[in-house]
């Protein structure tokens, strides 16, 4: 805000009651339904004034009031740098004010870890349907039987053969959450203390089970009984081990939040400001 | 403006707590009202005390929901509440700024994934959900009945028996009843939450609803649609009964209405009266289609869709001014002498 | 704080050899949008006292089962009237008065684009508002005495059509809301348009301040929702005064035609209503945390992406009309997808406090309350948004619950931050920090007795809009402790009146930043002059104040 | 144009005229479409009276009118911006006739569907539904019509000059949108209607 050339007054638009005259007339107008023919004319009338009035103030051109303006005394006053000093993050005197973290995996390594985990888990599914029931159809036909009857479908009229509907379906829903996981793993595995392997591997699957449990368990009473919920937790843990495995071994990308204005722009060969690394 | 701040803060501490633990010693106060209530209860028509099959599974799809969302509810207020205890300004605070962050890519985007996962698991069980619960054709062998709703009571009518009934619906257990609803007037809504969940009665319409009980007894429920002056009283009462009660109740219904030859003066009196405009006793006068059918009149509970007992004395106050009852009722005050009344009363009295 | 020392607000009044009539005429024939915004805000306190009244008495009525208090009629007027009034003469002009308050001076313009349209939308809706009240005296009801309309705030047809609604009770109801929906329709050109156009050198729409941002989402809802209400209204007048037959369910008219235009224009109502609410969290909680909004751009992104899904919504009101599986389906689904931006601006909020120094003034107190109400408000929403669970719970008490966490426990603790915050602003006074305090915990405490516990007559099946009820029903305790609160809040909303009145008497002077915040209306004087800035700001950031109090350490070189 | 005392940047073609203005056509689109919704939701469900393929026939001239009203409005503008006065008179003279004979068909088919075909909005769905579009869409007309008049008068009386070209651009801008309703309003009641 830079200091003006001294004014002695701006100006506004006048005030003007024709806005509300021509309102209390539309109104008047409209009430004659409910009352009395009379109110349409009265209102008519004072609609027309109204409107004639407001049509003055802006033909033929706007009519404006000057405003003094304060006296010096009421104005507010110029702001001043204030005293209080800001604190800054451990990870870089000039990074007070960063986005945090510095860096993050890029998006493709969540995608990766989602289609990884996503293979593995199929794996062990395919495993389990060999070894239980000698059909690797079996382990889809399995999903589909716990999850379509969530979903109000019937469950898979034959276990051990193939149906492409039910393959379609499952390989779609299987493939949308595990990318979806995939992602939520490469951006929340870093933040948390310990090994990430941990976490992903072991907390997190178990921790789904156990809600996926409950709900089969709430929702349809009789499909928690058809899980083999032993090899549904290893096809989870499979599936967390891996897809903990690919983003603890990605390597994150530095954003560039923690260069300068001219160095984002690439106005400036080196950053002016160094890398966190640099102070931590 | 600091000190201020902390006076504040110390006022507000000790109002806060005050205030928690008013407020919990209400809850607790009320809970323990609330057992002493609970020995007068008769009747709470809770979703949450299913006897029959849809509102068995709605319950236990409700009680997934609400699991969830609690879940989601502790995790997201734990937060707020660790952020305003963990970074409330503390003495000397005023004088610097915290660090300002912007944001972060990567929280971002967990708390926009992770719902993303939530919406899309949860929307698919309620898909599943609906498809399961909402039967449009009748299952083999269920009992269809069509319900009509009235400004302000329940005209109830069986299929594949000849006759029709009001306001309290009776049906056997252990089999599919299935509802056909219409309306005459406004919308309406039959809602007895313990058998099924709610579906509207909309003119012009039909619309079609199913309860399979699996225990007798008597449910209540009410109109659930707000339909003008009296949608208060629009109460429904459901006897679930054996299979040979309810063909025995059946069977009464669809007899004729009886002539007792002493109640011949108040039959007359009412034959001659309007009411036979409005109302229908079949075998006696089949007129009238504006009130409810009154043929076993003494079969009902209740009168005026539950605003009273059904007995002489009430119906005599209620042909003497329905507004006694239940103000606003469609029905008008006959304005018969009170010998009439009594006439008529006696009357009715024999419709069992 | 910054600079409250050195600061000489002058308390003498210019003109003190004016009349009331004089001021009275200067209120009137006002354009300005201050004073525009302070009458919409005031005159939507005065409907809330209306509003809350009503509340009261059907609390009064609904406190013990099988009650005689108010007449069955009456009791469905009052809910009608409370509605109707809470939803369009409460919460419509008090947002409305924010806005055109604020944005103007957020975005460094010295009026808003159509200043005397303004003035103009702000008459329809307070006629609309008389007009809508007149009907307890004027509408010629059946028998002779006035009637509100009792058709309830949705106004279903076919009750609304004159063979079930005689008289012109719901006449009334038509034109006072038609007419009011035409103020905030011009109210809502008049905000898009300033922000789009006015805003002062600098200010490019990366950088106008959160509040901004939402608002200019409320006016697009509101010029996308208000024309389709208007469109029905028009629709049910021509049945009712020419005999048409829209909604004429006799004529062959389709009752759930209604429920579709309303809905279409309700759901987006709603967030009409909540959006604000979130607008001046929004302001609030940075500042009184010290800190920059966590996610700016997310927060954008979100907003618009409630508006646009708010638009494909509205039948989630509808689940029990038998629409088939496949819109409830739909409608459910996509339901549930608005809690996925509203969580992010939830956490957004959150991670803003988390890190600050959070500073618990009164304004922040009530930011902070919303964010946990609303939070579980939410949920219940999305509770109903199973649509089988809905089967159970519309039209149930839970459904109240639900709203009334939303609108109370979202809209309203916000409105009531905002007024505390604000306020020096607008008059240069401060407000008492002892009364607000004691309107936020009595507030607080009546709000939970009476809205928390509703949600357990719900779940045990109490319908709503019954003027009564059995004592068999096992409801009787709950609506006992429901109705207590309510005496609660009514403590509370005294204490406010009194806080405003004090700030009147006693003229603590306030500054021009009383809360050392960033956005640009802070750097003009408290209140500010008819113009608002002497000259234009010019602004480098979304933080313009901050960059002048920390110029060694400026926004704009990160942004 | 004059720069108004509020306005505090140029913002170029967006100014704040044109913007209210699409604000306000946006508004009015929304109370169409929900005209428009009801007109094509009862379609066929009228179970007596008049049906529309019977007593409907193309509206070809008064469609034609409208449409090419549009054209002379955009050139009133251009003529006016560039001080072309009574070329200016013209075409406006044209358009405000184009558009009152528009009216005038539609007055001669409500009168033949009034006293011929006994069709009022009271007889069935579609005497409901067509009459309020219809009607709607034509009181738009005739709203544009009283601004094309006003401009036209002060035209003829010299005090709309070339810097007023940008407002009667606005009301052109608004005589284009109610042309453009009717595109929609006849594809619906005479085309999807019958
Ligand atoms: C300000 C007003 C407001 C707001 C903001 C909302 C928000 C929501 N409402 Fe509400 N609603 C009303 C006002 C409002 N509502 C009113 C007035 C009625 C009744 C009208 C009447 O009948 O009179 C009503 C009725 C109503 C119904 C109909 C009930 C019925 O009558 O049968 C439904 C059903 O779906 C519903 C759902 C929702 C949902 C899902 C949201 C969502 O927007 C909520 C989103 C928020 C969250 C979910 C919380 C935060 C999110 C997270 C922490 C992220 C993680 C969460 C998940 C992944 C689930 N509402
Ligand atoms: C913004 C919206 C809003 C707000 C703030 C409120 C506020 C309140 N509402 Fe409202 N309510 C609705 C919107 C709102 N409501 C809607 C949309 C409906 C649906 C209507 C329908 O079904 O059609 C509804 C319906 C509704 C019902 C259901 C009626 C029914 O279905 O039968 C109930 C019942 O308890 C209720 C209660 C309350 C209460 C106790 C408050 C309290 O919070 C009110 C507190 C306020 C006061 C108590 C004010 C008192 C002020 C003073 C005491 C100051 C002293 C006065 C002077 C000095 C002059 N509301
Ligand atoms: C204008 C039509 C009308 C007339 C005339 C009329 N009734 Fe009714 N009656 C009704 C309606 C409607 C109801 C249902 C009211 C309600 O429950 O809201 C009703 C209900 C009743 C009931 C209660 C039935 C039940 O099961 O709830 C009785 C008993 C009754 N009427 C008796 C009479 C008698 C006796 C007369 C004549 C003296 C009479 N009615 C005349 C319309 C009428
Ligand atoms: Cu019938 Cu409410
Ligand atoms: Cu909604």
């Amino acid at each position: 805000m830079t200091e003006n050339e001294e004014k002695e007054s701006l100006s506004l638009p006048a005030s003007t009651a024709a806005p509300l005259f021509f309102a209390f007339g539309l109104v008047l107008l409209l009430a004659s339904l409910v009352t009395n023919v009379i109110f349409a004319y009265v209102g008519a009338v004072i609609a027309v004034l109204g409107a004639h009035g407001w049509w003055r103030e802006m033909l033929p051109r706007e009519h404006i009031e000057p405003v003094p303006v304060q006296p010096l005394s009421e104005r507010a006053p110029e702001i001043t740098p204030q005293p209080a000093s800001v604190e800054h993050l451990v990870v870089g005197e000039d990074g007070h004010r960063v986005r945090l973290p510095l860096e993050y995996h890029p998006y493709a390594t969540g995608l990766r870890a989602g289609i990884a985990g996503g293979i593995a888990m199929a794996v062990v599914g395919g495993i389990h349907g060999l070894v239980a029931a000698g059909s690797v159809w079996a382990a889809f036909n399995g999903f589909a039987s716990i999850v379509m009857p969530l979903f109000g479908a019937s469950p898979p009229p034959d276990m051990l053969s193939f149906h492409p509907g039910i393959m379609v379906a499952a390989l779609g829903v299987h493939i949308a959450l595990s990318l979806l996981i995939g992602i939520v793993y490469s951006s929340v595995l870093p933040m948390l203390p310990g090994h990430p392997r941990l976490w992903g591997g072991i907390v997190a699957p178990i921790v789904w089970t156990a809600a996926g449990w409950a709900a089969v368990g709430l929702v349809t009473p009789d499909g928690a009984g058809a899980v083999s919920w032993g090899w549904f937790i290893a096809s989870q843990i499979a599936f967390g081990l891996v897809a903990g495995e690919v983003v603890s071994r990605s390597t994150p990308v530095r954003t560039l939040q923690s260069y300068t204005l001219s160095g984002r722009a690439g106005l400036e060969a080196t950053p002016a400001q160094g890398h966190p690394e640099d102070h931590s | 403006m600091g000190s201020a701040s902390f006076r504040i803060k110390g006022g507000l501490l000790s109002i806060g707590i005050a205030g928690i633990t008013a407020f919990l010693s209400f809850l607790a106060l009320s809970a323990v009202a609330a057992k002493a209530f609970a020995a007068e209860v008769i009747q709470t028509p809770t979703p949450f005390e299913p006897v029959s099959e849809p509102a068995h599974a709605i319950m236990d799809f409700g009680l997934l929901i609400i699991w969830i969302c609690a879940a989601i509810f502790f995790i997201v207020f734990g937060l707020l509440i660790y952020t305003i205890i963990r970074y409330r300004a503390k003495a000397g605070d005023e004088t610097t700024e915290p660090a300002q962050i912007y944001g972060s890519e990567q929280l971002e985007l967990a708390w926009t994934i992770t719902p993303v996962l939530i919406v899309i698991i949860l929307g698919l069980i309620t898909a599943g959900r609906i498809v399961a619960l909402d039967k449009t054709d009748p299952p083999e062998g269920s009992l269809g009945i069509r319900v009509i709703g009235h400004q302000w009571w329940w005209e109830l009518q069986y299929e594949g028996y000849d006759f029709i009934t009001a306001n309290e619906l009776h049906i056997p257990v252990d089999q599919t009843a299935f509802l056909t609803l219409h309306s005459e007037d406004v919308i309406h809504s039959f809602w007895v939450p313990q058998l099924s969940g709610k579906t509207d009665l909309i003119p012009n319409r039909t619309n079609q609803m199913w309860m399979h009980p699996h225990e007798t007894g008597l449910y209540v429920g009410q109109c659930a649609e707000y339909c003008g002056t009296q949608h208060a009283h629009m109460l429904l009462r459901v006897f679930v009964h054996t299979q040979p009660d309810f063909e025995r109740w059946a069977a009464e219904q669809q007899q004729l209405a009886t002539r007792v030859a002493s109640v011949d003066l108040g039959r007359e009196t009412f034959e001659q009266t309007a009411c036979v405009n409005c109302h229908t006793v079949r075998g006696v006068t089949e007129i009238g289609q504006f009130g409810p059918d009154l043929t076993h009149l003494m079969s009902r509970t209740t009168i005026g869709a539950g605003a009273a007992a059904n007995n002489r004395e009430n119906l005599i106050a209620w042909i003497t001014n329905p507004d006694h009852f239940k103000p606003g009722a469609r029905m008008p005050a006959m304005k018969l002498s009170p010998q009439k009344i009594e006439l008529v009363a006696d009357y009715l009295t024999t419709l069992k | 704080m910054a600079s409250s020392e050195g600061l000489s607000v002058s308390t003498v009044p210019k003109d003190v050899d004016r009349t009331w009539l004089d001021h009275m005429h200067e209120w009137v024939s006002t354009v300005d949008h201050k004073r525009l915004g302070v009458l919409y805000i005031f005159s939507g306190l005065f409907f809330f006292i209306l509003g809350g009244l009503e509340a009261t008495a059907m609390r009064a009525q609904l406190a013990i089962p099988a009650n005689d208090l108010v007449e069955p009629a009456e009791f469905n007027r009052l809910f009608t009237m409370h509605g109707t009034t809470m939803v369009f003469l409460v919460g419509m002009p008090i947002v409305t008065g924010f806005g055109n308050y604020l944005i103007p001076l957020m975005i460094g313009a010295r009026d808003m684009a159509f200043p005397r349209l303004n003035a103009w939308g702000f008459w329809m809706f307070f006629f609309g508002g008389i007009v809508l009240y007149m009907s307890y005296f004027a509408s010629m009801g059946l028998y002779g005495a006035g009637t509100a309309p009792d058709v309830g705030w949705f106004a279903y047809s076919p009750l609304t059509g004159r063979a079930f609604s005689r008289g012109n009770a719901t006449d009334y109801w038509i034109l006072g809301i038609l007419i009011s929906g035409f103020g905030s329709m011009s109210g809502a050109i008049n905000m898009l348009t300033t922000t789009l156009t006015m805003r002062c050198p600098g200010m490019t729409m990366r950088r106008i301040p959160l509040f901004v941002w939402m608002m200019l989402v409320v006016s697009f809802l509101m010029l996308l929702a208000l024309p389709v209400l208007t469109a029905a209204q028009v629709m049910l007048l021509f049945d009712r005064f020419l005999g048409a037959h829209f909604f004429d369910t006799q004529a062959g008219g389709d009752a759930v035609l209604w429920q579709h235009f309303f809905w279409f224009f309700g759901h987006p109502e709603v967030y009409i209503l909540i959006v604000p609410g979130f607008a001046y969290a929004s302001e609030i909680i940075p500042v009184f945390s010290r800190k920059v909004i966590f996610g700016y751009v997310t927060m954008v992104a979100a907003s618009i992406c409630i508006g646009l899904v708010a638009v494909g919504v509205w039948a989630h009101h509808m689940f029990t009309v038998g629409m088939g599986r496949g819109l409830d389906i739909w409608f459910a689904i996509i339901t549930m997808v608005v809690g996925i931006p509203t969580g992010i601006k939830l956490f957004n909020w959150i991670a803003t406090m988390y890190g600050g120094k959070i500073r618990f003034r009164v304004p922040m107190l009530f930011a902070i309350a919303f964010i946990g109400q609303f939070l579980l408000a939410g949920l219940t929403g999305i509770m109903l948004s199973g649509a089988p669970f809905t089967w159970q719970l519309s039209d149930s008490y839970f459904v109240v619950a639900h709203f009334h966490y939303v609108l109370i426990g979202g809209l309203l603790f916000t409105v009531f931050g905002a007024c505390y915050f604000w306020f020096p602003k607008m008059f240069g006074w401060m407000m008492s920090e002892r009364l607000g305090l004691w309107h936020f915990v009595l507030f607080f405490i009546g709000f939970h007795l009476t809205f928390t516990t509703m949600h357990i007559q719900g779940l045990l099946g109490m319908p709503r809009r019954i003027y009564t009820y059995e004592p068999d029903r096992g409801w009787a305790i709950w609506n006992a402790i429901t109705s207590a609160g309510v005496v609660l809040q009514g403590l509370g909303v005294a204490f406010f009146l009194l806080a405003i009145f004090m700030a009147f008497r006693q003229k603590k002077p306030a500054g021009p930043d009383p809360w050392d915040a960033w956005t640009l209306e802070w750097s003009t004087s408290s209140p500010p002059p008819e113009y608002n800035f002497l000259s234009l700001p010019e602004v480098r950031s979304r933080r313009p104040l901050w960059d002048l109090k920390h110029p060694e350490d400026p926004d704009w070189e990160h942004e | 144009m004059n720069q108004s005392a509020v306005e505090p940047i140029d913002m170029g073609t967006w100014n704040r005229g044109r913007v209210g203005m699409l604000c306000l056509i946006f508004g009015e689109s929304m109370f169409f479409s929900i005209f428009v919704v009801a007109y094509l939701f009862y379609i066929g469900k009228s179970g007596h009276g008049p049906q529309p393929s019977e007593v409907l026939s193309f509206p070809y001239l008064a469609t034609a009118c409208l449409l090419s009203s549009s054209i002379t409005a955009g050139l009133a503008v251009r003529f006016i911006a560039r001080s072309h006065r009574w070329l200016a008179v013209l075409v406006l003279a044209i358009t405000i006739g184009l558009g009152a004979s528009f009216i005038a068909f539609t007055a001669v088919e409500w009168y033949g569907l009034i006293v011929d075909h006994g069709l009022t909005i009271r007889t069935n769905l579609f005497g409901t539904t067509f009459y309020s579009l219809v009607g709607f869409h034509a009181a738009h007309v005739i709203v544009g019509l009283c601004m094309l008049s006003l401009i036209f008068c002060l035209l003829v009386a010299g005090a709309v000059r070339s810097e007023h070209a940008e407002r009667v651009e606005m009301v052109t801008w608004y005589w284009h949108f109610v042309d453009a309703v009717w595109i929609v309003v006849f594809s619906v009641v005479y085309i999807i209607g019958t």
